[in-house]
């Protein structure tokens, strides 16, 4: 009884983890068709910006309690920085290319923004602990857990919900909505759909900014941090369907309690099962659990 | 003369639109027959139903006595029912002899001519012709030899059409079914690609079923017309009386003077 | 259709090494090996790659491929650098056959995706496994040819040599196969399967032929890396390497069945010399690399040769 | 055939690109390769690298205190050349050939990972390239097989956990009824663990394995794991992390009472002892995979050798910087001994490997015997001890010492086996 609880905070926390980090990449799928790589790189910005400011900061004395906007306004500085130099740069000049070009081209500069990070910030961990031990924690049962897990939850739901409302409910959303179903009628009516990419791109770009930034209070921020990142919110998008946004919400659902499930029960398993479950998914919805099936017209 | 195809009592609803409602109609071997009716009155779908692209809800299809109601497109097509398409189907990367060889090495292949270890000049069955003579002759024959070493994604679109219609007839069609063959081709230019196909088809002998919605295209070179409504066949009959039938004249042709 | 020159082209290539390697420094003949391996998957990774398919995952088969021969030598001490090449052959295309029932039903980034996450359980399962050294791998016994072992200076110019003979054959005959009607079907499945389908051939048929031959080069391929390495670990099987196939296979360009190996030597230089010159910065010039070739050789090396139309 | 010629002169044009004049009779030429990118950069290939520029630097200048006063090798200037250890083992390879073939370099010293040590061996020993392993932990290289040209200066993992398990078992004074493991998912982790189980079910029998997790190698996230070794209630729990994994382990597990619960074991947690001083509290058991850092004898070798390091990079050298520091006094220690015996003149490398089997050389870390693998696997002492904050500085107190041969197989024994049988000598 005790573990099926645990299973499921453990669960949860995970979840939440994964589906910040993921979501930006179902996003930018859904509008651009492009499975971005450099997710991983912004994922990693973010978490260093997050870790080198918030130190600085804390260091110059600042309430711990500030640590958290700082945290949310460093992974919003990279983004918007960094982000919009690669779309409108780079990518913006690839996108007549296959989809699978376009992903080399994300992987090359995953790659060079990997040095970058090497070069900017060094190979030296950083950390900053304090945003995590601040809140206290609660026990369940006999269990004790940082009030901070909460937060991540809490930032899962907030950019889920925040996503969805802003699909929903903006200007700018509703024509994003309309470029995902249809990119070339949405230009024929005079939709910019050049402008719509850059927001995207930034959008999505600071979904994962934030979500190596409130990791990194719980981790060392080291080079190649954003690797495992990359194949993991992969399989969560994918096993949701890509371009969906419920589908990227239930991924990581799935995923974060099947994985620790997997590791209370039966720990040889963890190694490998989120790549099972997206096998298993794939095999029965060949397009993941929330896709789109696309008619043809002949 | 007996039926080379036979459909009886086909039904197909797509939720609440009814695309085919109790269609029975039995094709005379060689005959050229058109099927016309507004947009969304059930031609495709007729179509898309004979050649397996669409399993009827009810009904069967027969084709010279064989049941081809659950075959796949390419069984269909295997059986020598070829079609051609309102949008034309290429292969857009490559050029139209291309597209001509890609076609006849499919059939060579179903002939058993065209494995790994067969001759690299066997003879297309029907033709008794190498691959590349094939498609010379089939361009040629549909005036499409200027065009040979073009991209198909950049040919002009009353070629497309042509070149769409040509790769039918690399198989040899016994029964050939054109979508709207002129479609977004000019008045003058639907009599002159209609001819070629006909004359085209007379040299291999084909049963033909076309879609137009020009009563007189359809009148010059349709034998039997069977007009399409709300999903019914709502006339079945030589082209003068047919296009003569006060229903027909309500929905079909009207429907298309509106259109 | 233009007189076929390639199969006369491969044969001078193969001519040109073997009478050349004998003068090439050592350490060049292992780069070349090594890079005809890899090319060898990259081969079959083309084929699909030719029918709008990416595979994520042909890691799956380089690994099976190298246990396959691992494993012959560790179980049976077999050393034949032949029956271990065959062995991996045999073995990859035995599971992608059966994975081709599966995976042949996919297309764009799902069949892609699909693929890696099957090589991601083979990773998992060899990391736990222990027995088989977990992630440090094992050694493979120095192969033998024909029961004989070269004298150690003529070592690496044997290998290469077999190396060169199997990726001459290998070539020749996907060249004659993409040459027959199921080969050419490969653009057309790319540019419309309708239409494939409806001129009476089975796409899902064709692709799946198609898999089994990747899967059978990318064990070839990687049972000759296994006997040139000398070690083989489960990375083989990660989903880097299955991404540094497709690198070079982009570098590569699909033009010709010269293309993957020319793609992988070049990969193989530029790496080298990126640890060389940079071994700080060396990912940033091998990401930059791959941007310039995907920027301006959009068909990848491959159009740097070719005048007109070869394959 | 204008393609043909084409083809050939670019290859033949890339073969040679990249190719280094051939070396000159001295100064001597060393290959270097650690982690310079990835991971494990940041705790191992660094540091490591940065000691070996030190060490070279200063032996050049003839600045290292007796008894390697002598200019880099008997005389002999070094001059180093780095390579990157990241990438497959096919990679690692590549590389190692284009030194020893390429580059002529006299010889190579590195390798962090256990996989690329197993796979460059073999390579060594086709190209007759003498290669110093500075830190790799596996026994199996010399268990497996024996090698002429290649040599492993540090001592193999199973110190580490048999030490380990010693140690508790002294602190816990014999109390412990059951043991828990959080360990990487790959070859290092489940190696330790394994030893570490066998040895403690040597030591207090009857002990209970509790659960034994083993997450991903860099998975980052561990509050699963953290739950169900909580839930455990183990007496001692021991984890073999290292780098950003042990980082965040140390973070995760703190404010969820972890240590506070059982005693925590982190073999390797010397190299996160100064960065994480305030998130590690007092009482958990700290290895340094040997007598390193904190653990290094006071002799005027470690005293120079920690502040030379200390003053240029601000930090104190970790164990992986002091294991290079070994690997290049080893080295030359070898290579002076045979120079002597071969009446001064420059050793051939056959010489110096007579030399360096059986050798007996101080380092930093106090004395280095290579006794066992045939004379190529070198053995130290280990201590272990606990984590102390004073005055807002971390320190290790009650530490013990053990003896090599007592935390160490003896020559032509595999460690499991030696284990299994109670450590027989």
């Amino acid at each position: 009884m005790e573990q099926l609880l645990a299973v499921l905070i453990d669960g949860i926390i995970y979840s939440s983890w994964l589906f910040i980090a993921a979501v930006g990449l179902t996003l930018i799928y859904g509008v651009m068709k492009i499975v971005n790589v450099t997710h991983g790189s912004f994922y990693a910005l973010g978490a260093y910006a997050a870790a080198s400011i918030t130190g600085a900061l804390l260091a110059k004395g600042m309430p711990p309690s500030l640590s958290y906007a700082v945290l949310l306004g460093s992974a919003l500085l990279v983004s918007v920085i960094v982000a919009p130099l690669i779309e409108r740069g780079i990518l913006r000049f690839m996108y007549a290319k296959d989809e699978v070009v376009i992903l080399l081209i994300t992987y090359a500069l995953f790659l060079i923004l990997e040095d970058v990070i090497k070069m900017i910030w060094g190979v030296n961990p950083y950390f900053i602990a304090e945003p995590y031990g601040l809140l206290g924690s609660f026990d369940v049962l006999d269990l004790t857990y940082p009030y901070y897990n909460l937060i991540l939850v809490g930032v899962a739901i907030a950019c889920g919900a925040g996503l969805a409302w802003m699909l929903g409910s903006t200007r700018t959303g509703k024509l994003l909505v309309a470029v995902i179903h249809d990119t070339e009628v949405s230009r024929a009516m005079g939709i910019n759909v050049d402008r719509m990419y850059l927001y995207t791109f930034t959008f999505g770009s600071l979904l994962a900014a934030i979500g190596g930034a409130f990791t990194a209070p719980t981790v060392s921020v080291v080079p190649a941090l954003g690797v495992e990142v990359i194949v993991l919110s992969f399989a969560v998008v994918v096993i949701g369907g890509l371009g969906s946004l419920p589908g990227a919400a239930l991924g990581a659902v799935m995923v974060g309690l099947v994985r620790s499930a997997a590791i209370h029960y039966l720990p040889q398993a963890e190694l490998f099962v989120i790549y099972l479950v997206m096998a298993m998914v794939l095999a029965f919805r060949p397009r993941g659990l929330f896709s789109i099936a696309e008619a043809r017209k002949i | 003369m007996t039926a080379i195809l036979d459909a009886q009592g086909l039904n197909k609803n797509f939720g609440a639109v009814t695309a085919a409602s109790d269609i029975n109609a039995a094709i005379e071997r060689d005959s050229v027959v058109g099927l016309i009716g507004t947009n969304g009155a059930g031609k495709t779908t007729f179509i898309n139903m004979i050649t397996g692209y669409l399993k009827p809800d009810r009904g069967r299809i027969r084709y010279e006595g064989r049941d081809i109601t659950e075959l796949a497109p390419r069984d269909v097509t295997r059986l020598g029912i070829c079609r051609s398409f309102q949008i034309p189907q290429l292969y857009a990367s490559l050029t139209a002899f291309e597209n001509m060889l890609v076609g006849i090495g499919v059939v060579l292949r179903n002939a058993g001519r065209g494995g790994f270890f067969s001759r690299g000049r066997a003879l297309v069955p029907g033709h008794d012709l190498p691959a590349e003579d094939v498609a010379e002759r089939i361009l040629e024959r549909f005036g499409l030899a200027e065009y040979r070493d073009k991209n198909a994604q950049v040919l002009p679109g009353g070629v497309r059409k042509l070149l769409d219609i040509a790769l039918t007839m690399v198989a040899k069609p016994k029964i050939l079914l054109l979508d709207e063959p002129t479609s977004g081709v000019s008045a003058e230019e639907k009599f002159v690609i209609m001819e070629m196909i006909m004359t085209a088809v007379r040299a291999e002998g084909a049963t033909v079923l076309f879609v137009e919605h020009d009563m007189e295209v359809v009148s010059r070179f349709a034998e039997r017309v069977l007009a399409f409504y709300d999903g019914r066949i709502i006339a079945d009959a030589a082209p003068e009386i047919a296009l003569a039938d006060p229903e027909v004249k309500r929905y079909v042709v009207g429907g298309v003077l509106r259109a | 259709m233009s007189r076929d020159r390639t199969p006369r082209t491969l044969g001078l290539i193969l001519l040109a090494l073997l009478v050349f390697g004998q003068f090439l420094p050592q350490w060049t003949l292992f780069l070349v090996t090594v890079a005809l391996a890899k090319g060898l998957v990259v081969l079959g990774l083309m084929i699909m790659l030719r029918c709008g398919l990416v595979s994520f995952g042909q890691a799956l088969y380089y690994c099976i491929g190298a246990y396959a021969a691992g494993m012959l030598g560790r179980l049976f001490g077999a050393s034949d650098v032949f029956t271990l090449m065959l062995a991996g052959m045999a073995a990859a295309g035995l599971v992608g056959f059966v994975l081709g029932f599966l995976l042949a039903r996919y297309r764009s980034i799902f069949f892609g995706l699909l693929s890696l996450a099957v090589s991601m359980i083979l990773y998992g399962l060899l990391v736990k496994t222990e027995a088989l050294g977990s992630t440090d791998g094992f050694h493979v016994l120095p192969s033998t040819l024909f029961g004989l072992r070269p004298a150690d200076a003529w070592v690496r110019y044997t290998v290469l040599a077999v190396a060169l003979l199997v990726a001459f054959i290998a070539a020749l005959l996907v060249h004659r196969y993409l040459g027959t009607p199921l080969g050419r079907l490969a653009p057309a499945i790319k540019d419309n399967e309708i239409r494939v389908e409806y001129m009476g051939a089975s796409a899902r048929h064709a692709i799946h032929v198609k898999y089994v031959i990747a899967a059978a080069l990318a064990g070839l391929g990687g049972a000759l890396a296994a006997t040139t390495v000398g070690h083989i670990d489960p990375e083989m099987a990660y989903w880097t390497t299955s991404g540094e196939f497709i690198f070079i296979t982009i570098l590569a360009g699909t033009g010709n069945v010269i293309a993957p190996f020319l793609g992988a030597l070049v990969f193989g230089v530029i790496q080298t010399v990126a640890f060389a010159i940079s071994p700080n910065t060396w990912q940033m010039v091998l990401g930059g690399s791959l941007l310039v070739v995907i920027v301006f050789l959009p068909n990848g090396l491959w159009s740097l040769f070719r005048g007109r139309k070869v394959a | 055939m204008h393609f043909a010629n084409k083809l050939v002169i670019a290859m033949t044009a890339a073969a040679f690109a990249p190719a280094a004049p051939l070396a000159q009779e001295a100064p001597l030429k060393i290959g270097v390769v650690t982690f310079l990118s990835g991971p494990a950069a940041s705790p191992f290939g660094v540091p490591a690298r940065n000691a070996a520029e030190i060490m070279v630097e200063m032996l050049n200048g003839t600045k290292v205190p007796a008894p390697y006063a002598a200019r880099g090798f008997g005389g002999a200037a070094l001059q180093m050349q780095l390579v990157d250890e990241s990438g497959p083992a096919t990679t690692q390879v590549t590389e190692f050939r284009n030194l020893a073939q390429r580059d002529n370099v006299d010889m190579v010293i590195g390798y962090v990972s256990s996989g690329n040590c197993l796979a460059v061996a073999p390579v060594a020993e086709e190209l007759k390239k003498l290669t110093v392993f500075f830190d790799c932990g596996t026994p199996r290289i010399f268990e497996e097989k024996s090698y002429k040209y290649v040599f492993r200066t540090a001592s193999t993992a199973t110190m580490d956990s048999v030490g380990a398990a010693l140690y508790v078992k002294e602190l816990k004074a014999g109390k412990i009824k059951s043991i828990a493991g959080v360990n990487q998912n790959y070859a290092w982790g489940q190696d330790s663990w394994v030893d570490f189980e066998a040895s403690m079910k040597q030591l207090t029998p009857g002990v209970q394995v509790a659960t034994s997790q083993m997450p991903k190698l860099f998975a980052g996230q561990y509050n699963a794991e953290i739950s169900t070794v909580l839930g455990a209630k183990a007496d001692v729990v021991h984890s073999s992390f290292w780098d950003g994994d042990l980082e965040a382990f140390i973070l995760q597990a703190g404010p969820r009472g972890l240590f506070k619960r059982s005693t925590v074991i982190l073999t390797t947690g010397e190299t996160a002892m100064y960065k994480l001083a305030e998130h590690i509290p007092d009482g958990v058991v700290i290895g340094a995979r040997g007598p390193y850092g904190p653990y290094a004898p006071d002799n005027e070798l470690n005293r120079w050798f920690s502040k030379t390091f200390a003053d240029r990079y601000g930090v104190p050298p970790n164990y992986a910087a002091y294991q290079m520091a070994q690997a290049i006094l080893g080295t030359k220690a070898a290579w002076e001994k045979a120079q002597s015996a071969n009446g001064g003149n420059r050793p051939s490398t056959d010489q110096v490997i007579a030399a360096f089997e059986r050798l007996t050389f101080e380092s930093p870390a106090g004395k280095v015997e290579m006794v066992i693998g045939a004379g190529h696997q070198a053995i130290t002492e280990t201590a272990y001890g606990v984590s102390k904050l004073v005055k807002g500085k971390m320190t290790v107190a009650n530490v013990k010492r053990y003896p090599a041969t007592m935390v160490n197989p003896p020559d032509g024994v595999k460690a499991a086996d030696w284990i299994a049988n109670g450590f027989k000598k």
